[in-house]
């Protein structure tokens, strides 16, 4: 197989393959999570319930001083490589055209050298990730072979774009080809893992805030 | 400054009678001033150094006449348009008064019979030395062979039976290179590229659609001139000419990399001269010599014309998306699928949740109430 | 034939404004290193701006720059070849034309002077031998003295 | 309720709230209990966690031990695999594919068994679940996918009651709170003796049984054992506001044992007395005393409990005290001129949103108060809570989690600490001796009734 071939393999089957799967998966997994629903609550309240997920839902980007505190190094290195993972995802021209052309629509994008150096960014900061998952005594005790797995799909997402980036992978098409792949790699295995916290987790919040909210209480 | 030398640095035996192409060139009164000039345009044309110029002259010398039989298949005569109507004609003629073009359908007066018995002629008397230029993709040989045939010849006993005896085989354009257009999906002809049958020569391929002029002739001068074949890419293409993308040596290339991209062909950044990528540029994954040889004789080529790299030399370019889709983008239509696979997913979905719910409440009416009766067994 | 400035063609709207590709610089800062080069170590360079990724513009923006010198020549042979000395002392550029006076190549040499408007070495035994074969001819001029 | 249903495998009778035999806590109970408590927050949590270990930062118990095992959410991971087997689409798929493919021939059924819940697995996580776990909810603050943990370990109780894997602390208290009435074991005879005697030290009236009063107060055993100041106080602060109150003969303790052990039946039994009598009074409020698992039991836990909305509004008493300064129904005089300090206690803050209201009322009659450096939302537990103090094997831990209560109050140096909960007070005061430190502390209920103006008195007797 050529490199243009196996480039046009992973950007025309294979990325109709994965793109089907994850949706599939996702919406499974999100409709499976709300369609068992919750009991009704009979105490009065004393605040609103959608109000405080609402808002929960965006209050959880900011950490809370005292767990920035207790652990500056999670705090920053996970917000860090959090925010990269999205600004090249959703910012990087190829990937608006992408997204312009499987969803019609597309907003404006960084310029190429800012995403680059976000991109680098992000790769330090989930290098420093695992790092820490492996040194850190509770990350150690609670990571499963799962958790590895999905840092692993995740660094070879960024790794194998940016070395298309800088073409460090010769023949471009293979290096393009890779980094498809690993894109569809990251699609196909993100709603059988943990990675539908970037769905779920808003569900989360939501009900997080919802419980407390109905109490009074912004969480 | 000119030495010359009474041998090929190969040291292969030359042909009798045949005179060397320094001799050549003085016999037709060229200067050692206009040898110099020549040696550093053939330098500029073969993509190497100028400091080169010395060797090229050294090695020009004592070089032989080669014999080239031209084998046009399933072609559109486009790459012999491009060789023709090479726009710097001194040196590009210098080196086709070379070469012995033995046999060429578009080129040579004779035809019929005397034209096949002209390439067989030529076939005998240099045997083993001769190059084969190949122009258009061919049926293979599983493939209808009426698809296209030659004096009543298929092509691809007319491509085997030459080879057999040649030197070496330059596939001329992306057909002959890697299938190009005949192979284009869905194929009919069964067409395949020169080297899917050509195995036990050594295959040069020169993609492009046409490839550039100078690129052609740049490939015969270097095997004239140093009497082997140049480094070649995974492709088989010469690396002098193939060995760094349309993107690397873009002048658009700043653009691209300050984020600064025509959208339309008519906007500002496209009268800006803005980075063609969002309009379908090929230019990133495309290998070829445009951005510094240029067309029409260095006049300009696609990309300072406006138009995005189509990837032309890359093999099946014709199916490898839309033409003006960035290269990020997939052939086909994702959306409908989306929809599909989505609908799927929350049918599925609610089936499996309403499921797991029917099974909560399930638990719910075997629940046994908790006494303190019972609590006060355990103590 | 009519050539292609015959063609009749009318422009709408406004040219769009000059454009720096910024490719023009680089080349310049090559150019200075080379000359170094040829204080330094008598090496001499040549650059092909024909493999230059040059944009509409660069190729006279980087002329500009370079200004012309004092000297002006022209080789004849083999079509004409123009060589202009930059306003940079030793720095020429070299254009190469063929018989219909289109560009085969574009060289900058930094040099003493350029190689092309030197005499060839082997033209020069040449030139003795003929110079030889005029003095012994009966109807020369006395030898001339040491 | 009372719908008979046979629990697959088990010879249990009907479930009919009366008797039943011991072993009637089994795994399969276990089992079923938790899977009664899957929702749709508790799917959403499990699928959000990526095992960052942020929560162990908000634990006391996991930072003054730095035990990784105390990690909260690893707490919960029984009810998780339970989950992921039985509530995942995927779960589901690999449990098939299990059966079906032969695996065990292939020598791959150790690598796709995957982790089964066992009774031993409860049993191991029976201390985790309770000896180190006030349920004080600060885990569920901090979590960065927004998982509210508190809320999943309140539901993983559940199945640890059904399974039969309760400390024996809790078991007790439950039993004692529903066949006495109180956890202590304790009478209406002892509180009526403590009646007579704030009756004759105030010279005032303890209003008991009176029907169509605006409030209906409840005490907890805790609190007349320990702290008979508190209703001293109360009393004088009704009479000098002119309130119109009662206490119930028939029911006049708040906690619930139930919501402590995780027994939703047990907690409905208890609630259920406090609504009789309420109703049989035909109170318009119930005030719930100055303790903090009261007040989630009856305010919030309560009616989902019994399934139904109350004819009555809940408050705590901070709440009333509150809206009595609010209303200038309270006139106080002098200020406290020591260093007074704040303990929220977690079901009252963070758990139930009454955060500026002591705040106000310590503002009332204190001139140099200061708020520990994290508190209301974000305070930190005293450690006691949620059972953890009536559960003897957590002693340890329970002293080792005081640790960090005890830096945060080092770090403001307050004379006396105030507080309005008596199981806070209580470990207030054992964990400051303890540690040697001579901090008094007092329930702000007594504070503000030391300031009431005297002269009021008569006009609203």
């Amino acid at each position: 197989m050529t490199a243009v071939e196996f480039l046009m393999l992973t950007k025309g089957p294979l990325f109709q393959a994965a793109l089907a799967v994850f949706a599939l998966g996702v919406l499974v997994r999100l409709v499976e999570i709300l369609a068992l629903g919750r009991a009704h609550n009979y105490a009065a309240p004393r605040g609103s319930a959608a109000l405080g997920g609402l808002r929960t839902m965006y209050k959880r980007f900011e950490p809370d001083p005292g767990t920035f505190k207790a652990a500056p190094f999670d705090v920053v290195v996970g917000m860090v490589w959090h925010i990269g993972f999205i600004v090249a995802l959703l910012l990087f021209i190829p990937h608006v055209e992408l997204i312009k052309s499987t969803f019609g629509i597309a907003w404006p994008a960084l310029p190429n050298p800012v995403v680059d150096a976000i991109t680098a960014i992000t790769i330090l900061g989930l290098l420093a990730a695992l790092v820490h998952r492996l040194a850190h005594p509770v990350k150690r005790f609670l990571s499963t072979p799962e958790d590895y797995l999905i840092w692993g799909v995740t660094f070879l997402v960024m790794i194998t774009g940016y070395l298309a980036y800088h073409r460090l992978i010769n023949p471009y098409p293979l290096a393009l080809g890779i980094h498809i792949l690993a894109a569809e790699i990251f699609l196909v295995v993100l709603p059988f893992t943990k990675l539908t916290h970037m769905f779920t987790a808003f569900v989360a919040r939501y009900y997080n805030g919802a419980t407390f909210g109905r109490k009074g209480v912004q969480s | 400054m000119v030495t010359a030398s009474p041998h090929r640095p190969d040291g292969r035996p030359a042909p009798a009678r045949q005179a060397t192409l320094g001799e050549s060139l003085r016999r037709n009164g060229v200067s050692r001033r206009g040898f110099l000039k020549f040696c550093a345009a053939t330098a500029s044309m073969m993509a190497l150094p100028p400091s080169m110029a010395p060797a090229i002259a050294a090695a020009l010398e004592s070089a032989r006449r080669p014999s080239v039989i031209w084998l046009s298949f399933q072609e559109c005569t486009g790459c012999t348009e491009s060789l023709t109507r090479s726009f710097s004609p001194t040196v590009e003629n210098l080196i086709l008064d070379t070469i012995s073009l033995d046999y060429h359908h578009t080129l040579q007066a004779a035809a019929g019979d005397a034209a096949e018995h002209a390439r067989e002629a030529a076939m005998h008397a240099n045997a083993g030395e001769y190059l084969v230029v190949v122009d258009g993709s061919l049926p293979g040989p599983g493939a209808n062979p009426g698809y296209s045939t030659i004096a009543g010849i298929s092509n691809y006993d007319m491509l085997m039976e030459t080879v057999a005896d040649a030197a070496a085989v330059i596939a001329v354009g992306s057909c002959a290179a890697f299938g190009g257009l005949p192979k284009a999906s869905p194929n009919p002809s069964g067409a395949v590229a020169v080297q899917d049958l050509v195995k036990d020569k050594p295959v040069i391929n020169v993609s492009g659609c046409p490839p550039l002029p100078m690129v052609i002739t740049g490939v015969l001068a270097q095997y004239l001139t140093f009497g082997k074949l140049p480094e070649l890419d995974q492709y088989n293409r010469p690396l002098a000419f193939f060995g760094q993308s349309i993107h690397d040596r873009c002048y658009r290339r700043p653009f691209y990399d300050k984020g600064l991209f025509a959208e339309t062909f008519d906007d500002e950044g496209a009268k800006k001269g803005w980075c063609l990528y969002r309009l379908g540029c090929k230019g990133p994954m495309t290998y070829n010599a445009c951005a510094t040889m240029k067309w029409n004789g260095g006049t300009s080529w696609p990309v300072e014309a406006g138009a995005p790299c189509l990837g032309c030399s890359e093999p099946d370019f014709w199916d490898a998306g839309g033409f003006y889709d960035a290269l990020s983008v997939p052939p086909g239509n994702s959306g409908d699928m989306l929809l599909a696979a989505g609908a799927a997913g929350v049918a599925v979905g609610a089936g499996v949740g309403l499921l797991a719910r029917s099974q909560a409440k399930g638990a719910a009416k075997q629940h046994q109430t908790v006494t303190a009766e019972e609590l006060e067994q355990k103590l | 034939m009519a050539s292609i400035g015959d063609i009749p063609i009318k422009v709408e709207g406004e040219p769009a404004a000059p454009v720096a590709y910024g490719n023009a610089l680089p080349v310049l800062s090559q150019v200075r290193h080379a000359l170094a080069q040829l204080i330094q170590g008598g090496e001499p360079t040549q650059i092909d701006l024909g493999a230059m990724p040059f944009g509409p513009g660069d190729e006279e923006r980087l002329m500009t720059l370079l200004g012309s010198g004092e000297v002006t020549a022209s080789v004849d042979a083999l079509g004409p070849t123009r060589i202009q000395e930059t306003a940079f002392s030793g720095v020429w550029v070299v254009e190469y034309l063929n018989t219909d006076g289109q560009r085969v190549a574009l060289h900058l040499e930094v040099d003493h002077a350029p190689r092309l408007l030197r005499s060839q070495p082997a033209d020069l035994s040449d030139a003795l031998a003929a110079l030889d074969a005029r003095l012994s001819a009966p109807d020369a001029n006395p030898a001339p003295g040491d | 309720m009372t719908e008979a249903v046979l629990t697959p495998g088990a010879d249990l009778p009907e479930s009919s709230g009366t008797t039943q035999a011991a072993g009637g806590f089994s795994l399969a109970r276990g089992l079923n209990a938790l899977r009664e408590e899957m929702d749709a927050p508790v799917a959403s949590f499990f699928s959000s966690c990526v095992h960052c270990g942020l929560c162990a930062t908000a634990c006391p118990f996991f930072v003054e031990t730095g035990d990784p095992k105390y990690t909260p959410i690893h707490k919960l991971e029984p009810m998780r695999i339970l989950w992921e087997q039985e509530f995942t689409f995927w779960g589901k798929l690999k449990g098939v594919l299990r059966e079906k493919l032969p695996l065990d021939k292939l020598g791959l059924d150790k690598h796709f068994a995957g982790k089964q819940v066992t009774d031993e697995m409860l049993a191991e996580w029976e201390p985790l679940l309770y000896d180190s776990c006030t349920m004080c909810g600060r885990c569920s603050m901090v979590c960065p996918v927004g998982n509210d943990i508190q809320y999943m370990i309140r539901k993983a109780r559940e199945g640890q009651v059904a399974s039969g894997h309760s400390p024996e602390g809790l078991v007790a208290a439950s039993v004692r709170a529903v066949n006495t009435g109180s956890p202590m074991g304790l009478k209406w005879k002892t509180l009526d003796v403590q009646i007579r005697h704030v009756e004759q030290s105030t010279g005032l009236e303890v209003p008991i049984d009176k029907q169509g009063a605006d409030y209906l107060v409840l005490l907890s055993s805790m609190e007349i054992i320990n702290f008979p100041e508190y209703l001293e106080a109360l009393t004088k602060i009704f009479a000098h506001a002119g309130v119109s109150w009662t206490l119930s003969q028939q029911c006049f303790e708040a906690t619930n044992a139930g919501i402590q052990i995780g027994s939703k039946d047990i907690a409905a039994v208890l609630v259920q007395r406090v609504v009789d009598a309420a109703e049989a009074l035909d109170v318009k409020n119930v005030i719930s005393p100055e303790c903090g698992h009261a007040y989630t039991a009856i305010r919030w836990e309560g009616p989902n409990a019994i399934k139904r909305a109350y004819p009555f509004k809940v408050f705590h008493i901070i709440e009333v005290l509150d809206q009595l300064r609010a209303d200038g129904r309270i006139k106080t005089e002098g200020r406290e001129d020591d260093r007074l300090s704040l303990h929220d206690p977690c079901n009252l803050a963070r758990k139930s949103g009454v955060i500026q209201q002591q705040r106000n009322l310590m503002d009332l009659v204190a001139e140099n108060f200061v708020d520990l450096k994290e508190h209301g939302k974000m305070q930190w537990c005293c450690g006691a809570g949620g059972g953890v103090s009536s559960n003897e094997r957590a002693e340890a831990l329970k002293l080792a989690a005081f640790k960090k209560k005890k830096a945060q109050i080092e770090e403001v140096e307050p004379d006396r600490m105030v507080t309005m909960c008596a199981t806070c007070r209580t470990q207030l005061e054992e964990g400051l001796e303890e540690f040697t430190m001579d901090i008094p502390v007092i329930g702000l209920t007594e504070l503000i009734a030391d300031h009431l103006v005297e002269s009021d008195e008569g006009t609203h007797a």
